[in-house]
């Protein structure tokens, strides 16, 4: 909330800001895809902190297709946009983005993803640290179903790097409770759809199952209807994210909690970045800013508005 | 009818096989949640066997699916419609893709493959266009509880799919309508001089197709109280895979959906046996890769015509 | 009275009776790609009576009742039914004005039952079901009426092409048309087959239907028809009461020039043994098959349809494998495991089915005839259009193959494609030839351009097989005859003792008790026998 | 050669409508961009066209892609194997499973979307579970400076695509081994009595078309210094999609490497142009759903037979 009105003195009129006709200058933004609303939140929280700057984005979406990210990146350099907001689809590729940002002088700010490899120069790392999260939560499930018995875990499209890390997040947490036992793990494909069949076949074979562990919202919805369906109560199901739909889910007692991100405030805060680079004072932004994860249950749920961390647009 | 017997019999090796391996598998309820969980691709696999018995294929069945369930929702939360109109809108909008597919094959001339290429992808960029990627949630109860429901100790999405096979499959066998769907799929020059309407059928199949994919969409939006963007996306391959598990030609002319409903089974019972035995994740795909050739492969000899 | 006379006095008559009855069409005039196949055509049909339409290859017959059952928009002319215009738009516009047609190219859909492609397209139906009783019902006595056995309820996929013919004019008789044309049915029927055609023909036309025959088969036309319409190059040359033309008349009139048609006395064969075939056979189809063929001869193989004799050339040809037997070429013994290994063996087949074995008809007929021979042809590994036209042109000229070879062959008319499909096998001198059917839908004129390089092949020492249906041409061509009959050899007659007499007798007798044939082949029980596209 | 005349008119279009629409789009360097944007998928629709040809299809083509680049890397970076040597390993495995979906479909006589859709699964299954997902990364200089190097102002993988096209090009149109693709495309059972090797000619077309989709997964892999189990899964729709869109029947025998070139720069022009233009990316998807209709209906005449 502080960097929601925080900067920016000069009011510009809205209405011509879009086309950048102020001060012809322009950020690009190579995302991951526009489909995932914490990627779309991001990119609204950019477009308001863009809007305000007076600033144009380009913004283009790789359909989680890392070779394609590549090639925006290749198209926004060759529109000679001033920064580059980068949400890699995937940890290990996005060196090659970074490498053609750097190779054309143009100065990049990675958001959610960081280059595992190459010795590319990022402008600032903006970031939730997705392993940190997931132990978290998983933690607190744990220590929810008594630190003991049988719990599954829904995974994301395997490989992903939010999966990865998601998995390795929980997997940390597991060695601290040797009693819970994992008796089933699927890939739901971030689906809610696909989470309910497979939570549904996982409630049958485990009768004593404790909880799910959702690797996002969805699953963790989809999880706990399935669940709901079955009849079977005193579960704890938990996800990653924060969407809107899951502070009502946690606020009804349909699932237990969920960790949420807040991709919008990044958004901002990149944007932001952006501007006072292309400003020429990026000097003193730090290196790496990590934003912080919110634990949101039962117990807090009402103190938190859902559109701090997903934006207004999301209802 | 001569294409069932390979998928059958891997059927039945299948089931045999997962009743020994989890104590679960032969439950009625287990057996039940079958049935639900192969509801929607079922439903779409009726559509898409009727295409492909035609010659043709629709690879927008997935979008067609997104979008018909957002645009239902969309009327409904957003537009403030009855929420009676906005379900029949949302049956009405699949069914116009699917018309424009037909329309595209049968008069532009286009290959079906081309023309529902297209329209997939306008329709999935469509349903994410309406709420820029945001689910929507809430819907009435009674629409909650079709999915929710049993008759007879039958979910109800099973009843509907049961009852959409039976119907096509009458269709199919005993209405000349549906008997010249094996003409214009086997010898569309024996059709077209036999004075059979081939482009009306075209039309008439694939805008079926695009309801039917509605009502998968329908489907899956009652079981989880949510329309979504994204839902149906990789259902395709599966949907096809389901139809040529079960038999079909993909060059037209043959398939049966007594096949079509074999090869839907073994996918979901499949599916279904992996989860019950915790197979690793990463495994799942390989088992099911193996299990598909070789259930195929039993099945050699009446395929032999068609490859 | 001249032929060009009577021609004349004919269409005077026509004119002066000035009678609209039945179908007439003037003007007709069609042309593909500029090039007019189809000029100012003229044709009446009255009930009741029969034209028997001849003509060469390529004349305009097919296009000319494509376009009376609305298949094909003719460019020019019109059409009137008892006076009144019509203008059919398609197919099924024809078939309500009562005019059907017979393909020369059979048109069957595989997965169907046989009665459903007899009703296809108009289904009957009760309490809102296909009334499978009744179609099942009317389709066995349609199918009786043109002499066939075949069950209505099976599936078409498995039939000789002479099952699948019968269909096809049962499927035409069941529309109960008023004008039927029947294009060049006969070509994959046998004798019997033939036969019932013909008294169904003269049964309709009793009952006041106007039908179209056409045929490459001129005696059969003049036995059948009242009138003999003939058209050359697209145009009509002239009309014939069928009782006052003599066939000598028919071929001058189609080829423009007198024409002898008779069968030489082929030259004595004594060269060695080209093929020798040893207790060849495949179970449930044929056995103990047993001779030998020398270089320069030419060896008949005569039959009724289904006798087997198909199954057994492809077998030595590599299409199929034979269970047991052996075959040698020229001394040395062969193993012939597919057709490819046929052809490195010096045996070149021309199948019977020119569509779904000989041509791909989307391809060029250049193409189509340098398909095997691409690797001989090509030098340095590279094989140019250049040397591919120039290999074709060589044989379209050898063969006289009327039409561009660098179009797809499947717009050549049948008997250029025909010969399109002979010409793939002379590329490279084989040492045994084998031709099944090599005359089937090819017009006189080009029948003895076929028969005359049967001949000279013969004479240049490759062992010649001929598989035909056409008694005479079997007769008229072999040294010596082998007759089937139930997938089994009966006997190898000489020329001097082939008559047609004998070689009937043989062909219909009976299969004996004691069979080698594990499962005789009686219509109904080894219709699956061949699978036609199998492969080894 | 008749089909191309639609497609290459609509590419024309496009090309004009950018450069009007992009002061961007017409520079030498976003021209080559768009080459090395398209090789990865350029280089496998060389394998699909052939498939195509012979009738088949391969939906193997992406996992194939992610699997070899998979393989790759864990011989390289686990097994400790010289690269040298890994990097052919990893042609070895593409081409290999290339060659299982040939034997699946020539000998085993499985329809080869069945075939090629249990391989599919099995080599995305692989791809996973040689790390359990996890990406790997950190190749060596030359390795990476493959696709950053430009040969004469052409990037090598533009050069590397033009290669493989050029040599496809050469073999369909003058060797008779390439030649023979047609007629077994056009029409199976003549070319087998023409003596054609049927069989043989179908296992090379796959295992060619593994061993493509191996170069693309190295192409890729170099690109981003990251052999990833996911990388390709998108494709296959794309690589299919060019070749259609290039004038190819997918029932086989037709089709040409001049066309699905064209039909690769459609594909490659519209996402570069989109992203010069800044089309909001739920938008995109229609616009290119619309165009590829639009682009291909100009084709009408010629695809009329195929349909
Ligand atoms: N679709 C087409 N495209 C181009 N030319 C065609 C087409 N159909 C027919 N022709 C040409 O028209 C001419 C007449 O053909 P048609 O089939 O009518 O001959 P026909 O008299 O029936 O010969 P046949 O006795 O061999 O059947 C031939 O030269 C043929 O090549
Ligand atoms: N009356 C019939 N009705 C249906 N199928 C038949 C009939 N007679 C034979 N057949 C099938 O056709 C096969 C014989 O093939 P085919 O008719 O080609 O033999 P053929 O002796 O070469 O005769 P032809 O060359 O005259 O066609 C038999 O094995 C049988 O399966
Ligand atoms: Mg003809
Ligand atoms: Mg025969």
């Amino acid at each position: 909330a502080l960097l929601f009105t925080g900067c920016s003195p000069t009011v510009v009129p809205t209405a011509n800001v879009a086309d950048g006709s102020d001060n012809g200058k322009t950020i690009g933004i190579a995302v991951a895809d526009q489909k995932s609303l914490f990627y779309v939140a991001a990119v609204d929280g950019m477009e308001q902190a863009a809007d305000e700057a007076g600033y144009k984005l380009v913004t283009l979406s790789a359909n989680n297709n890392s070779g394609q990210q590549v090639n925006q990146v290749q198209d926004l350099i060759t529109q000679q946009v001033d920064v580059i907001i980068f949400i890699a689809q995937d940890a290990t590729s996005a060196a090659a983005g970074v490498k053609l940002a750097n190779d054309a002088g143009i100065p990049i700010i990675a958001v959610d993803q960081k280059p595992e490899s190459g010795n590319g120069k990022l402008a600032t790392y903006i970031a939730t640290d997705s392993v940190a999260a997931a132990e978290k939560l998983c933690t607190w499930m744990f220590d929810q179903i008594g630190g003991a018995g049988d719990i599954a875990i829904l995974q994301g499209p395997l490989g992903s790097t939010a999966e990865l890390q998601r998995s390795e997040g929980c997997a940390n947490a597991l060695a601290n409770y040797p009693d819970v036992k994992v008796v089933g793990q699927e890939s739901a494909g971030w689906d809610e759809t696909k989470a309910f069949t497979a939570a549904q076949n996982i409630l049958t074979a485990n009768p004593n199952l404790k909880g799910i562990f959702g690797e996002s919202d969805a699953m963790a919805l989809g999880a706990a209807k399935a669940a709901q369906q079955e009849g079977r109560s005193g579960l704890v199901f938990v996800g990653i994210d924060g969407f809107p739909t899951m502070f009502t889910a946690v606020a009804d007692g349909l699932t237990q909690a969920t960790m949420a991100q807040q991709p919008y405030l990044m958004g901002q805060m990149s944007v932001q970045d952006a501007v006072k680079i292309a400003e020429g004072n990026g000097s003193d932004i730090p290196e790496l800013q990590y934003q912080d994860t919110v634990l949101v249950t039962s117990e807090n749920v009402a103190e938190n508005d859902p559109a701090k961390f997903y934006g207004p647009d999301f209802k | 009818m001569s294409q069932i017997p390979g998928p059958l019999i891997g059927l039945i090796v299948i089931f045999v096989a997962l009743s020994f391996l989890s104590e679960y598998f032969l439950t009625p309820r287990n057996l039940l949640n079958i049935l639900s969980q192969v509801s929607a691709v079922g439903v779409m696999s009726v559509g898409a066997l009727l295409i492909i018995l035609l010659g043709g294929i629709d690879l927008s069945v997935g979008s067609v699916l997104a979008l018909s369930s957002m645009s239902m929702a969309a009327m409904y939360k957003m537009a403030g419609w009855p929420f009676e109109v906005a379900f029949l809108a949302g049956l009405v909008v699949g069914a116009l893709v699917g018309l424009i597919n037909g329309i595209l094959t049968a008069y532009g001339k286009l290959q079906p493959f081309i023309a529902t290429l297209a329209t997939m992808s306008a329709a999935a960029g469509l349903a994410l266009f309406i709420t820029n990627g945001n689910p929507i949630t809430g819907f009435p109860d009674w629409f909650i509880a079709i999915t929710a429901t049993s008759i007879l100790g039958l979910p109800i999405e099973g009843v509907i799919l049961v009852a959409i096979f039976a119907i096509a499959a009458f269709w199919l066998k005993f209405r000349p309508s549906g008997r010249a769907l094996y003409a214009i799929g086997g010898n569309e020059e024996v059709a077209r001089l036999s004075g059979l309407p081939v482009r009306r059928a075209k039309i008439l199949v694939y805008t079926i197709a695009g309801l039917l994919a509605a009502i998968a969409g329908l489907l899956v939006t009652s079981r989880l109280d949510s329309a979504q963007p994204t839902a149906g996306a990789a259902d395709l391959l599966n949907v096809i895979a389901v139809v040529v598990i079960g038999g079909a030609s993909l060059s037209g002319g043959s398939g049966s959906l007594l096949g079509t409903f074999v090869g839907l089974l073994i996918i979901g019972v499949l599916n279904n046996g992996m989860s019950l035995l915790n197979v690793s994740a990463n495994l799942q795909p390989v088992v099911i890769g193996a299990v598909i050739a070789a259930a195929v492969l039993t099945d050699r000899k009446s395929s032999r015509r068609h490859t | 009275m001249t032929v060009v006379e009577t021609l004349e006095q004919t269409i005077d008559d026509g004119q002066a009776r000035g009678d609209s009855a039945g179908l007439i069409c003037t003007g007709l005039s069609k042309s593909y790609w500029g090039i007019p196949v189809l000029k100012d055509v003229g044709l009446t049909l009255r009930p009741g009576t029969v034209i028997g339409l001849i003509g060469e290859n390529g004349a305009g017959k097919s296009t000319t009742s494509s376009i009376i059952a609305g298949i094909v928009e003719a460019n020019a002319g019109s059409m009137t039914i008892d006076g009144v215009p019509y203008e059919p738009a398609r197919p099924s516009d024809a078939l309500k004005h009562g005019v059907a047609l017979i393909h020369q190219e059979i048109r069957m859909v595989q997965e169907l039952s046989v009665a459903e492609n007899i009703f296809i397209g108009r289904l009957p139906r009760r309490r809102g079901v296909i009334d499978r009783n009744r179609i099942n019902d009317e389709a066995k006595e349609y199918l009786e009426l043109v002499g066939s056995q075949t069950d209505p309820r099976r599936p078409v996929a498995g039939l000789s092409i002479a099952a699948q013919q019968e269909i096809e004019i049962a499927r035409a008789l069941s529309r109960k048309p008023k004008y039927i044309i029947f294009d060049e049915p006969s070509a994959s029927l046998g004798q019997s087959e033939t036969q019932h055609v013909f008294a169904q023909i003269a049964a309709l036309r009793q009952r006041g239907v106007g039908i179209v025959y056409i045929s490459h088969r001129l005696e059969e036309i003049k036995e059948v028809a009242d009138t003999i319409v003939c058209l050359r190059d697209g145009a009509l040359v002239g009309n014939w009461p069928a009782s006052e033309i003599t066939k000598d008349e028919m071929v001058k009139a189609m080829v423009g020039r007198d024409f002898v048609f008779a069968h030489r006395a082929p030259q004595a064969a004594t060269g060695e043994i080209a093929l020798s075939v040893k207790g060849l056979s495949k179970a449930g189809v044929f056995a103990g098959i047993d001779f030998d063929v020398r270089r320069g001869e030419i060896f008949g193989f005569a039959g009724l349809v289904g006798a087997g004799r198909t199954e057994v050339v492809r077998a030595i040809a590599g299409a199929d494998q034979a269970d047991a037997g052996e075959i040698s070429v020229r001394g040395e013994v062969v193993h012939i495991k597919n057709p490819r290994s046929g052809i490195d063996a010096g045996i070149a087949m021309v199948p019977e089915d020119r569509k779904g074995q000989g041509l791909n008809l989307d391809r060029t007929g250049a193409e189509n005839i340098t398909l095997p021979w691409e690797k001989k042809l090509s030098s340095a590994g590279i094989i140019t259009k250049k040397k591919v036209t120039a290999t074709a042109n060589k044989l379209r000229d050898f063969l006289d193959i009327r039409g561009r070879l660098d179009i797809p062959v499947g717009s050549l008319s049948g008997g250029n494609q025909q010969k399109v499909l002979l010409a793939k096998w002379l590329v490279n001198e084989p040492k045994v030839l084998i031709l099944d059917e090599p005359t089937r839908g090819v017009d006189v004129g080009a029948k003895m351009t076929i028969y005359e390089t049967i001949r000279a092949l013969a004479e240049t020492g490759v062992g010649v097989i001929v598989v035909s249906s056409e008694l005479e041409e079997v007769l008229g061509l072999s040294h010596r005859v082998l007759v089937m009959s139930g997938g089994l050899q009966r006997a190898i007659l000489d020329r001097a003792d082939a008559t047609p007499e004998a070689v009937m007798a043989l062909a219909l007798s009976n299969v004996p008790k004691e069979s080698p044939l594990e499962s005789p082949i009686d219509g109904e029980a080894e219709y699956q026998t061949p699978m036609r596209t199998q492969e080894n």
